[in-house]
Parts: structure tokens; C-alpha cells; sequence
């Protein structure tokens, strides 16, 4: 299809091309580390699960009975698998013993490699089993049930107590929703365990438990049963726990996780190797699971200005699609973030934000784009506030957007009441269907204020990836880039979570999902510079 | 001449009470509900008390729009509301201020503290770029300010302000929902009391849900809510300096 | 289970008593404004009311967006709502009910009365084309039904009445406005009865603003609201005929 | 300028030819009549105020004074110039001593034919130059205060007391409005004299009274002032006082008047004879005191449905317009109501409005048309409404309306608050700024939904004005095609006040506006259908 804006293909072409120099340069420098959490995720894939008499989860003390004492670059795999050998346990029953001290890993005898990697190559195929399962009910729910249209109705639940996240989840479902997120408690993006069970108590947000996933998936389950529509489930993939949370969510079948390659560094002052390392064994297990990705984009402009650092956004997106294709996540899983934040006191700012909404869609036409709506701009004037939800939901339907994230009146105020969502859905519902094919209709003026306005976005972002190309990643969000926030190498949280792999490491998992994914193993990564590409882009 | 002993809310005809309510009740949708919402109303003492939208929110949760007549007043000229009293200064008048009248440099320390990773409203107050077309303290020649970020732990405050000799504390909170702010504001409190330094310097918080009031009752100086400039707390520092004798 | 003799607002906690408020005070806008907000909706007994925006309208007067805690109870289990009992039948079973049970065409007049012109409510009800979908009493081959149109005078109505032998009078009301419907509606009341007709037909009333209630309350036999279709009407004036003995 | 509709020019001329022969038929039909009301109109101008012991208008006690002997049909004029050349009395001593019973006017000896002519002559010149006075006074103000960009905001008052209006109107100037209409209780278009003085009871609206316009218009000059914005003053010249109103308007400088020469018929049940001949003279009196007319197609869809009536809108514009030329009105004078009021939930609901929205643009380029909000399909969720008018507003822009009517959120509880209206401007304000030049960036596919709609509502409106053309005016309405409203020709209210004009009719007024209007003289209508147009149309 051509371009409504006029766009120069030869400048997207370059533009991804700059951002798959940059995916690789940093696939490159993951690819012989790896990180507490990673190995965590192993052994919950492996099927550990559960919490110590202090409540510490077992992956963590199982994980930590090796890292303190030094060996855990050659990967938890090996001593577990090892474990499960010698003492004929479960991996399970394992976990507990060492949690009670009546198991040392470290002091048992090693059995024969390939009696470990037969093991570890049944157990892997195990968990993938379970994640293929998962994909095929949905699969079935969606053929049966099916989804409503698109832009899909995206709320967020976040009282804290998962108990009324389902009342509030359910009733959402029944007023129209089609994705349900539950917003996680302020400040679990930053401890470095995942907590167990149901919880009750969380700050603007519910923990992310696997029990918790458990029940609303069920919830949602049922109730997306009686209405007659797949209720999609959406966590958040982020933190220092990334990699263990996208366990946890194939495991439980959640269908949409927030999972951005630098969301972390930037906004949690997460450290960037740790992120960077968690994120692609976390995508490759979404990648696997079917998951759609949400990227967090739109959170530079609650930083930076909407219309100042448009550019970052669209550099940002291209990045994140490559590092995505290089975990073997698919077009059809990105759901890239950007969002409609500009002032609204702008003149023709209306203009400029349908412009950008566009460019977006066209520049990632397979993509299921997530459009953020006006947060920063939001102030307690519920009716104001109403009306720039309102803006935002026509550009969503009047640009094909995939994922259209509900803005509530009461942005500014507090989490969303029960009928904070019934209000933005119904307008939503009011908007798309009254302007459903508003897209077919129009054309935009040669030269005009959008097309220039595209235009220049474009160009931007094509000096900003060829920049960073030039200096690296890594370099570039310490000087700034993004957000307006600078980080350093070797700042940030959960560092020392990071290890650099010995030769001996071992991790069955990443084997068995590379290969299944069709990714190039690690080895040749290792060596070459590999240029990746998703083919159809 | 208007009767402000006898305020009353206005619609379009004085003292006609006119009030517009939104809220839901976990009763199913229906009849029942309606004059439910209505006498929940009415307990409220509103008088004619009308349901103009009910909607089935499903899981036997209703949500009402109702409008209704509330029959209080107010005495507008007995109304007292403790205000951050100092004249406001502009940037170049504090910079005047502090090299004339402190005669050193101040040394301000900021944060968004506790579990909050809200910057953007400290960043308005202290970053260099400033906000609105006001610059942050981090400009000004005669301030030396440091803005610690966010998620920054009390203890970590209270160690940075002695080991940085701090004149001010800014603290910022933008989360409030279940009240999680209140703890955490006064925490600071206890521990700079604690360290003998309360009395030293000038404490203030500020964030959205954050106003003048509340920060006197949790024991600051002062507080500062949406839309504050660096320039209003930069002069409510140095003339607490001033009044205080921290010079 | 959900106790449903303690109700109250929920926002996203049970109980948590949450209610939306918006209203004007005619005072200057300030902070003045926004205390005299806070203590106004703290008169409804409302707790931790928070002003969360206030605009200036101009004229001395302030708009006020405010949230806040109503920690009252409704005991729904005691809610008793008069309703329109009678069963609705269907287009079909309606007319073989009139044929069979009252055995001849029964007469309805309708009007939008008083200095009311609003049609659009009564020709819902009465008018061939009918309204959603559902045709009006003038299609029911069992029913005479007169619309009179908008803004006739009750004499009129009840001249008509007597002349059209009705069995049955609709009245319609739109315009609410410092209740001028109420008056206007019960003068017809008083006509009819001064006429000793009262007795001897269906008496109904209906539009927006219109509940069962009040329609009991005035003297009417029955009230519809909002969305109401001709069936429902219908099916009421020939089962009241019936239990009645107006046949 | 090309139309983005692709409307076929021939086809809109087509139209314009059948509104035309239309009119023609109406003013031949007229120019032999009169009615009580325009007799009345004429005494107000010659200067006669003020009511009797009994509240009763003096231009009613001196008109009916005559009239219930039957010597109307000679023109009030006449009787009233006789008598003051007689009794050397003011117009005003003269109209107290007729309700005291001290005067008969019937029983006085005749004065001189061109006595009476120079003094009626002389006295509807200076009942003119009080016009131009005002009119003199508004380009003044608009010149040196300046009014805001289009679309004007216009925003309705209607407390029922003339003391709280003047509150709520000048705080709404405050708040952005650029038009203020004084909403009219219930009812008083069907009386049959102006009521007098400062008035503090109405429903749903305030009495329009002389007194009333002049506290109005003098709050808003002084509003206007402060604020730097002529704040336009509009009230309703309709119902069975219609010329009387204008009159009352000239004098007191009101700006805007609602004033269509069939609403009174359709939705008042007047007279159609009455209406048509009483809005003819008003009209020239809105002519020449520069007023913007405003007519009222937009409350055909509050009856008809707004899908399938569209036409019925576009044709009624057609032959308001060809009526207004033909009392003397300009294209730039002619507010033509157009209303955005179908089902909101209708698939593309919002594309067929704002076809139908540009089609009313570009087929009178000239004309300040007025947009009238969603009224019909409000309901009380006031969050739904604001939404409805948001997009109402956003058309509004996108296609450069000359009047916005604002829609309130609350339309269907009461009439408006205080902060309803603030509401409503700060979103209109919002949006027309957000989107200030979109009309200038789109273009619409050629063989759309809205092109398409377009062209087919106005191909339904040449069908309709061809069938009206034929059968003419009377049996049109008669038949109810438009608003579904069937009006006889005899039926209706007011009829009673009608009269044939006797050789001797006499009415200075009519022939100074006609003179000054440039309009062709009453007796060249009587004998010919003059053909007549406004040329640039
Ligand atoms: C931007 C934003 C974010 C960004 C923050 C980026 C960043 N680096 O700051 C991101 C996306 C990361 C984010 C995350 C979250 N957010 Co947030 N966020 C916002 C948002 C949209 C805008 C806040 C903002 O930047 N305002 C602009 C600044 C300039 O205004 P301000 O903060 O009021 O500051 C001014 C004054 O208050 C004052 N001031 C502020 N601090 C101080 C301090 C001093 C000393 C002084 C003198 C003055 C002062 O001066 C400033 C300039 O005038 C608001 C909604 C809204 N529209 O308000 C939600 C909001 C604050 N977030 C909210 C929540 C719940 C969260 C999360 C907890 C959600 C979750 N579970 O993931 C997370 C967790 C973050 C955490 N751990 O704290 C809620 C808080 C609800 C409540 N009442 O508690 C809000 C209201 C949204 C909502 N309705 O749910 N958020
Ligand atoms: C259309 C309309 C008009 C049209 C009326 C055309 C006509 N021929 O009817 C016009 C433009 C002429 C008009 C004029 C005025 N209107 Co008006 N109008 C409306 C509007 C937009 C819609 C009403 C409507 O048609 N609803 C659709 C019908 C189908 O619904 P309904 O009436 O509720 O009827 C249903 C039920 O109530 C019930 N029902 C109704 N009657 C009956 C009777 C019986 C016996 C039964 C069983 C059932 C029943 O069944 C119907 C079908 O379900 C409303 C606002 C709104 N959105 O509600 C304002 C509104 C009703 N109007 C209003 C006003 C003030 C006026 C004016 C007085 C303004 C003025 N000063 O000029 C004038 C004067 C009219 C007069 N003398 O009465 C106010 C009333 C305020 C109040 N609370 O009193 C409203 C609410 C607008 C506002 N916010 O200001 N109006
Ligand atoms: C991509 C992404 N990840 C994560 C989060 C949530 O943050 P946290 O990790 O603090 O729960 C967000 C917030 O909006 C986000 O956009
Ligand atoms: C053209 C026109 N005239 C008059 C009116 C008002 O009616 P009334 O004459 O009853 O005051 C309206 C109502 O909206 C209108 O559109």
C-alpha cells in the first residue's frame, strides 16, 4: 500500500538497517553472559517453584546456594540437573532439601555430561510443552470465542489486592474490554525475587505472583466463556525478575506482557547489561509462548517533550523490533509503544499526533501497535480529561492502531475506579464504531502540516540511529538520548546480578527455545556479527 | 452585594444547592439500585435527589449520575488557610538575596523518595532546564543544589544531608494511593529529628496530592502542590533561613 | 457473599465509599475557594474530600471537580420500588386480549399538555410509525387512539374525554423546569374529578422525568420513564380496564 | 474553490432555481397582506412603548383598537399619523390617551393625504437612523474590540430570570463565548403581545422584553469591554410577535436572531399564512439592522430521523435563503441551521456527519452557518455527552462552521449551568485550537462513504425542491415534508390576525426599508413573480 504520508521508503530501509547494526552489536556482547534472574527462569521452566520457611522463593535460594559460593557461571542447569541424578528427586523436592539445608549441590558427585543433557533436554522439552499447550488453548479460545476487532480495548486493573483486581478485571471484560493488565505495586520492578501467592496488598498496583496469574487468568477465563470473547491477559515482563515473569506468564497462559529492552535502564535505573541480557531470554520465552510484546516508548514523552523528541521514539521503536527479531519474537508480536502525549494546548497539536499515529502504523504495518493515551497533560479536570481521551481514541481508530490502551478521566487522580473503565470503554466503543472506517476515507495534503510533519520525524530518527550506530548503544543512553535520562554502564541496580559465562555453561532451555525459534545458537554468535533480519521488514 | 456568610453552591438561580454526584454501588442494576443511589443521596442530606444515568457495570455493580440539591453553607468570610506566607522572589532576586543577605552559597538536596520514581516533578524544581520557563535551582549561581533522583531511601537522605551540609530538604511524592506517602514523609521526620538535625534545616515536600497544610501536620516547613515554580521555593528557603537565623 | 444489608460506594475496594462531586460556589476562585469546597461536601459528612480541580468561571464564582469518602449505608434488602406490575404482552396479544377479554375497541386520547411541546415522547407512543421499533396504539386495530398533539390545555383534554368517550388519558411532560409539570399535572387530576371521571378511566403520565412514583403520588395511575414502548403502555390500560371493571 | 465533496455545481444551481420559484410564489402570496403583529411592529418603530392599567402593550391596545372595528386591513399607520397631527400629541401621549379612553382614532377628523405621508416619512426615517445608529455603534465595537476566530461560540442562557442570566451570561463571556443567547420561556411565542419590563419568572427561558434586551446588551457591552471581545447579544424573533421582536432587537443592538420563516409553523403550530408574511417584514427589519439571522432546519431532526432527513435540511436552507433575499438580507447575514443529530450509534455515523457538514459549507460559501449540537440522542451520561459534543465540536473546526452552538453535556437533564457551559467552551476551545487547520490538510476519496453521502443528499434535495416547486410551498407543508409535521393552511394558531390589505394600506416603515433595502416596491409583486436573486449566489 503507499504511503498516505508520503513517507521515503529508502529512508525506513535505512533506518532499520542503522537499528539491526545496533541489535547486533548488543546480541553480541550478551551473548556469553548471563544473570541471577536468568538462571532463575531456568530452574522455574525446569518446574521449581515454591518458598522457603522465610519466604524466599526456591529458584532464588537454589540459585543463590551457587552463586554465593562463586559457580554459578556455568549455569544453574547443571548442578540441578545433577542434583535430580544423584539424589532421584524432583526438582522440587530437590529445591526444598537444599532450602533445608539437607542437600549441597556442590558437594555431590558429578554425573556423566550426556546422562545431564539427556535430562536436560527432557525437562526442557517439558516446560515447552506446557508453554505449546498454553499456546494452543488460546489458539482454541480464539477460534471458538474469538477477539473483538481491532484497535483492541486495553484497561489496566491496579487496587493492589488481586482479589478485587478480578472484581474490577471481570466487570471490565463485561463492559467491553478485550485486554486486561494488571499494574503491578510500586517497587517490585526492583526486588530481586518474585513473590509468592495470592497478595492483597499492593501501592497503585498488584505483585506479579504466578498464583496471582493463576487467578485471573481463571477469572477471565470464565467470564470471557459467558460473553462470548477471548479476555487477553497482560502482565508486566520488567525488572529484575524479567525472564522469570515471562516463565511464569507461559506458564499461565498470559497472552500480552510489557517487556522493553530498555524500559528498565531507563526508568527503574535497572543496570543496562542485566537488562539487556534479561530481556532476550525473556522474549525468546514470550517469542515461544505467543505472547504479544508491549514496548514502552511512550514513556519518554512523560519525560521528554511529545513533540521535541517524537524521533526518539520512532529510533526506539526500530531498535527494540530488531533486538525483538533476534529473541524470535515475530511482526505479529509487537506490539511497539508509542503514545499521544503532546500538550494540549497546542495548536494543530491534533494534527501532528494523527501525523505521528500514522507514520507509526505505516512504518510497522504487521506490528500490533500499543497507542498510549494523554497521561502527563492530564490534570483532575475529569472533563477535560475526557475529551483529550476522546482525540486520542479517534486517531486510534482513524490510524489502524492494534492495541488502543484506555485513557481514564481520572489519569491524574488515581488508579482507575470501577467505572472510571466503563466510562473510557463506552466512549471508546462510541468512537470506533462511529468512525470505524475513517482510514479508508482520507487523504493528506502534499505538502501539509502532517505529511511535513511525518516527514521530519522520519529524518530525525534516521540522524539519531545512524549516531548511535556510530557510538553504540550503550554509550548513547548514557549520554541522554532516550527520555532525557542518562545511565551509566555500570550504574544502576542488579549489576552484580551479571556473569560473564564459562565455557562449561549449560543452560538446556536456551538450547532447546533457540533451536525451536530457528535462532542461530549462541556459539556462532559468539564469533560473527550476524546480520539479522525478519525477512518480510 | 453578595451574602458571603451564606454560601451556598449555584447552578443557575442563587442558593439553589446544585450539586452533581458519580459513583457506584455493588447492587445490581435495576429499579432497586436507582433508589438505592437515591437514598444513599439523601443520606448525604441532599434534598431531590435524581438519578440521570444508571449503567449495569456488571458483576452486580451499578453506576450511578445523579444530581441533587444540598441544602449547606458556608461562611466564605470565616475561611483561614495557612499559606506559604513568603514574598516570592525572582531568580535574580534570590541570587541578590543570598549573596547580600546568607553571604554563602546554600546547599539544597532533593528527591523523590521512598518506592516513588516520579521525578518529573522534582526534575521541574531542581533540574538545570527548569519547567515552564522557569529555570531549577540547579541554575541558580548561588545555590548548590543536588537532586538525588528517585526511589531514594530516608536513611540515604539523612546521610547525604550531613555529609552534604544540606540548608534544605526537598522531598516529592506522587503516589498517594493508600495514603503510602504518609508514612514515608513521616519517617524523614523522625530520623532528622532523631540525628539532632530537624531543627537545623528547612524541610519541604511537595507532589500533586501534596498541599501547605498537610506538610505542617507532618511536621515540615512547608508543601508545594501542582504547578509550583522553583522561584516560590526557592524564596520560601532563603527567608526561612533568614527568620530561622540559619545563616 | 456480598452483604447487602451494608451497602456502600465502590471505588476499587469494597467499601471504600467513593463519590465524585462536581458544583459551583459563588465565591472568587483561590485557595478559599477550594477550603470552602472541602468544608462544604465535609457538611455532606463526606471524609478526606479532596478538591482535584477548581477553574475560575468568572463573575466571583469557582467550579469545583472533587472526590471524597461518603461513609454512609443502604440497607438494600429493604428497598421497595413501586413498579408498573401488570405483565407486558406483545402487538399480537394485546389486541386478542381487547377482542376477547373486553370485547370491544377501547379509546385512548394522548397529549402533550400545558405549555409543554415537546411530541417526540407522546408520538413514540402513539403514533403509527411507532418508536425502537415498535409501532404506536394508533396501529392497534383494537385501539382508538386520538393524539391531540402538543401544548393543549387540560379543559381541552378533559372536553375531549368526554366527547371521545376515552377510556384511557395519556399525558405527556417534558419541560421540568422548576417543576412546572407538577402543578400542570395535577390540575388535570382535579378537572377529572370535579367531572366525576376520574374513577372511570386510565389515568397515565410519562416522560423523562417521570417516574411511577411521583405519578402515584399525583394521582395518576401509572408513570413511565425514559425508553418506555408502547406495549408496556398498552398492556397496562387494558389489564388496569380489566381489574378495574371498566369494561 | 474546488469541492472536496465533489458536489456536482449544476445540480446545487439546479436547487437554488426551484428554492427560488418557490419564493417567488411565497412573497406574491404575501405582499397583499398584513398581520396584527406587523401592524404592532410598525407602531414600535414609530416609537409607541409601554402597557396599560392592565399590563396590556400599548401597540396591542392601539392596534386592537382599530382592528375590532375592522379598519386594519388600511394600515395602523395611518389612524395613528392622523392623531398625532390632531391631538399634536407624541405617538406615546397618543397610545396612553387611546388606552385611557380619552382618544378614539375613528372618530377624528382625516388630515391631508401627503401630510400624513411626509410625517410617516419623516418619522420612519428616524426610527431607521436608530438602526443605523446601532448598527454604526457594533462595527464600531467589532472594530475596535474585534470578536474571536470562527467558529463563534455560542452559548444559551435560560434561568427564567433576566438578573441571573446577566450572571451567567457575563461570566460565560468570560469564559470564551463570542455569542449570547437568551433562551425564551415556554410558551411565549404563542402570546399574542410582547410582555413589558424586567422580567424574573420564566421556564426554561426568560421573556424576551424590550427592558429585558437592553439590561442584556448592556452587561455584555460592559463585559466586552473588560475582556477586549464585542460579545454578540441573540434572541428568538419567532412565534406570534416575530416583527415585533426585530424591531424590539433593532433598537436594543442584538446581533443574532433566531428567525426562520417555517419554524413557527412546523413546531409552533402557527399559522402558516401568519408566519410567512410576519417573517417577511422582520426579516427586513434584521436586514437593516445588520442582524445575522439564525433559521432553524437543525429542529427538523429532533422529529425526523437525521439520516433519512437530511435533504429536508438542505432544501429548507435553499428557500430560507431565496426568502432572506428576498427581504433584503445578505448571504453573509444568514446563519442556516444545520445540526449534527444522528443515532451516535450508527456504524460511520460520524463520517456521514461531517460530509454532511462540509456539503452545507461549500454550498453557501458565504454564509456564517450555525451547527447545532447533538440534542436528540443526549441522554443523562453526561460523560457519554461531552464526548458526543467533542466530536460535534471537532466537525465543527474540520470544516470551518461560521456559528457553533455549543453542545451542553447535561442537555438532557436541564438547560445549562453555570460550569456546563465552561465546560463546554473550554472544550470547544481545546479542540478548535488542537485541530485549527485541519480543513486545509485532507482530502476526501473520491468515491467514499462521504462523498458519497454527500452527493446523495443533495441530489434527494433537487428530487424535493423540484416537488415543491411544483405543488408549491402551502401543500408541502400541508402534506408534512418536513420535520414529519402536516400544518393546514387555515389551521394553526393566529390565523385570526391576518388581513387582506385594502387599497388604502399604509405602512411607511415597509416602504423606507424597502427603498433603503433596495428591494423591488410591493406593488411590482403584486402584478409579476419578479425573478430575483442576490447575484454572487
Ligand atoms: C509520568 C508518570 C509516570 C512515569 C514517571 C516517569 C518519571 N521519571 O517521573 C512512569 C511511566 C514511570 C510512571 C510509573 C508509575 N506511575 Co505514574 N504517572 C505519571 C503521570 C502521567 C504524570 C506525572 C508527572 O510527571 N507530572 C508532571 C509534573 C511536572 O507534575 P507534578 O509531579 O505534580 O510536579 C509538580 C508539583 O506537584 C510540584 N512538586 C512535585 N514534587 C515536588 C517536590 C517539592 C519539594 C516541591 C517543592 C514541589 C514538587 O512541582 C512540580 C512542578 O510544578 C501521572 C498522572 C498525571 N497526569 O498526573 C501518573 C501517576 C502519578 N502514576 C501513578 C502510578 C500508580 C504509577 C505506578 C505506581 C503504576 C505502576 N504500578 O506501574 C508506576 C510506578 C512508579 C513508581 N514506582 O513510583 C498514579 C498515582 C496514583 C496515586 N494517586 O497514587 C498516577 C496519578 C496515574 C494514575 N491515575 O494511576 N508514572
Ligand atoms: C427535541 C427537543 C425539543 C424540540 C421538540 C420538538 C417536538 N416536536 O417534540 C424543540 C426544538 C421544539 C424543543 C423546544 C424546547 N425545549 Co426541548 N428538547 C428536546 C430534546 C433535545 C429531546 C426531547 C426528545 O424528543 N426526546 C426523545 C423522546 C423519544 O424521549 P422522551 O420525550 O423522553 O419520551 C419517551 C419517554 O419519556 C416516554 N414518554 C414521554 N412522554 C410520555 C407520555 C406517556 C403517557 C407515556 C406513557 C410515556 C411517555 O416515552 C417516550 C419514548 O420512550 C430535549 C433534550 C433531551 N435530549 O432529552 C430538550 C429539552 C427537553 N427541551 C428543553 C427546553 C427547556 C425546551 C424549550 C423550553 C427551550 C426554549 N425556551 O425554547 C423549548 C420550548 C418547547 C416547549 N414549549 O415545550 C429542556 C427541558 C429542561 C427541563 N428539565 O425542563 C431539555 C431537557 C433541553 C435542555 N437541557 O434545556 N425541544
Ligand atoms: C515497557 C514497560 N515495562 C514496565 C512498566 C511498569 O513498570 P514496573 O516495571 O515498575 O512495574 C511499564 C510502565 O508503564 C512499561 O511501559
Ligand atoms: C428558528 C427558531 N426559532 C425559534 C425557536 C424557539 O422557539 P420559541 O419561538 O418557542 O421561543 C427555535 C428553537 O430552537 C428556533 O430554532
Amino acid at each position: 500500500m503507499a504511503s498516505k504520508l508520503y513517507l521515503d521508503p529508502e529512508l525506513i530501509a535505512k533506518a532499520r538497517s542503522a537499528a539491526s547494526i545496533i541489535a547486533d552489536d548488543v546480541a553480541q556482547f550478551i551473548a556469553d553472559k548471563t544473570t541471577v534472574a536468568l538462571e532463575r527462569t531456568v530452574l522455574r521452566l525446569l518446574g521449581l517453584d515454591g518458598v522457603d520457611a522465610e519466604y524466599v522463593p526456591l529458584p532464588n535460594v537454589v540459585v543463590d546456594h551457587i552463586h554465593e559460593r562463586g559457580q554459578l557461571q556455568d549455569g544453574i542447569a547443571r548442578f540441578v540437573l545433577n542434583g535430580m541424578i544423584h539424589t532421584g528427586q524432583s526438582i522440587q523436592e530437590l529445591g526444598e532439601a537444599i532450602a533445608d539445608g539437607s542437600v549441597d549441590l556442590l558437594t555431590l558427585p558429578i554425573a556423566k555430561e550426556d546422562e545431564i543433557a539427556a535430562l536436560g533436554r527432557q525437562m526442557a522439552n517439558l516446560a515447552l510443552e506446557t508453554m505449546r499447550a498454553n499456546r494452543e488453548k488460546r489458539t482454541h479460545y480464539l477460534q471458538t470465542l474469538g477477539a473483538g476487532p481491532q484497535p483492541y480495548l486495553y484497561v489496566i486493573v491496579a487496587t493492589g489486592n488481586i482479589y478485587e483486581d478480578v472484581i474490577q478485571a471481570r466487570a471490565a471484560a463485561r463492559q467491553g474490554a478485550d485486554i486486561i493488565a494488571v499494574i503491578r505495586s510500586t517497587g517490585q520492578s526492583l526486588i530481586d525475587y518474585v513473590p509468592y501467592g495470592a497478595t492483597t496488598e499492593g501501592f497503585g498496583g498488584t505483585y506479579a505472583t504466578q498464583e496471582n496469574f493463576k487467578i485471573m487468568r481463571s477469572a477471565l477465563d470464565e467470564v470471557g466463556e459467558e460473553i462470548g470473547r477471548y479476555i487477553r491477559l497482560c502482565n508486566y515482563c520488567s525488572g529484575l525478575c524479567m525472564p522469570e515473569i515471562a516463565a511464569m506468564g507461559a506458564l499461565e497462559r498470559l497472552d500480552v506482557m510489557l517487556n522493553d529492552a530498555l524500559y528498565g535502564i531507563l526508568f527503574r535505573d535497572i543496570n543496562m547489561q542485566r537488562t539487556l541480557i534479561d530481556q532476550n531470554f525473556s522474549r525468546m520465552i514470550n517469542a515461544y509462548a505467543g505472547v504479544i510484546i508491549n514496548t514502552g516508548e511512550d514513556n519518554y514523552l512523560t519525560t521528554a517533550d511529545a513533540v521535541e523528541a517524537a524521533h526518539t521514539v520512532l529510533a526506539s521503536q526500530l531498535i527494540n523490533e530488531q533486538l525483538a527479531f533476534r529473541s524470535g519474537l515475530r511482526s505479529d508480536q509487537l506490539g511497539l509503544g508509542h503514545a499521544f502525549e503532546m500538550n494540549p494546548m497546542i495548536e494543530d497539536g491534533f494534527l501532528l499526533e494523527w501525523a505521528q499515529a500514522l507514520m507509526a502504523r505505516e512504518i510497522f504495518p504487521d506490528a500490533p501497535l500499543k497507542y498510549m493515551p494523554p497521561t502527563k497533560h492530564m490534570t483532575g479536570n475529569i472533563f477535560r480529561g475526557h475529551v483529550q481521551d476522546a482525540l486520542f481514541n479517534l486517531i486510534g481508530v482513524a490510524t489502524g492502531q492494534g492495541i488502543q490502551l484506555l485513557g481514564m478521566m481520572t489519569e491524574a487522580i488515581h488508579t482507575p475506579l470501577i467505572h472510571d473503565r466503563q466510562v473510557a470503554i463506552e466512549s471508546a466503543n462510541y468512537i470506533f464504531n462511529n468512525a470505524r472506517h475513517l482510514q479508508d476515507e482520507l487523504e493528506f495534503k502534499r505538502d501539509g502540516i502532517m505529511v511535513n510533519r511525518a516527514t521530519k520525524v522520519l529524518q530525525e530518527a534516521v540522524s539519531l540511529l545512524e549516531e548511535i550506530r556510530v557510538k553504540g548503544l550503550f554509550s548513547a543512553i548514557s549520554e541522554g538520548l532516550f527520555a532525557d535520562v542518562k545511565r551509566a554502564v555500570t550504574g544502576g541496580k542488579g549489576l552484580r546480578g551479571v556473569l560473564i559465562r564459562s565455557s562449561r555453561y549449560y543452560n538446556p532451555l536456551e538450547t532447546e527455545l533457540r533451536a525451536e525459534l530457528g535462532l542461530p545458537s549462541i556459539e556462532s554468535l559468539l564469533h560473527t556479527s550476524t546480520a539479522f533480519d525478519e525477512g518480510s521488514q | 452585594m453578595r451574602d458571603l456568610q451564606h454560601v451556598r453552591p449555584y447552578g443557575d438561580t442563587f442558593d439553589d444547592g446544585m450539586v452533581q454526584f458519580s459513583f457506584s454501588l455493588p447492587i445490581p442494576f435495576g429499579e432497586e439500585a436507582k433508589e438505592a443511589a437515591r437514598q444513599f443521596v439523601a443520606k448525604m442530606g441532599v434534598l431531590e435527589a435524581q438519578v440521570v444515568h444508571s449503567e449495569n457495570l456488571g458483576e452486580e455493580m451499578t453506576f450511578f449520575i445523579m444530581y441533587g440539591k444540598a441544602p449547606y453553607e458556608i461562611d466564605y468570610t470565616k475561611i483561614k488557610v495557612p499559606k506559604v506566607e513568603s514574598p516570592v522572589m525572582d531568580f535574580y532576586e534570590i541570587n541578590e538575596f543570598i549573596r547580600e543577605r546568607i553571604g554563602r552559597k546554600i546547599v539544597v538536596i532533593g528527591a523523590c523518595t521512598g518506592t516513588d520514581a516520579h521525578t518529573v516533578g522534582i526534575d521541574a524544581i531542581m533540574n538545570m532546564k527548569g519547567y515552564a520557563g522557569e529555570y531549577g535551582l540547579e541554575r541558580y549561581p548561588e545555590i548548590d543544589a543536588h537532586n538525588l533522583g528517585s526511589q531514594v531511601q530516608n536513611e540515604e537522605m539523612v546521610k547525604k544531608a550531613i555529609e552534604l551540609h544540606a540548608d534544605a530538604i526537598l522531598v516529592s511524592q506522587v503516589v498517594t494511593q493508600k495514603d503510602v506517602h504518609i508514612p514515608n514523609l513521616g519517617e524523614l521526620v523522625d530520623l532528622l529529628e532523631a540525628e539532632g538535625l530537624r531543627k537545623r534545616m528547612v524541610l519541604i515536600c511537595g507532589g500533586p496530592r501534596i498541599g501547605h497544610e498537610l506538610a505542617l501536620e507532618l511536621g515540615y516547613d512547608a508543601g508545594f502542590g501542582s504547578g509550583t515554580l522553583a522561584p516560590e521555593v526557592a524564596s520560601f528557603i532563603v527567608h526561612q533561613i533568614m527568620k530561622r537565623d540559619l545563616v
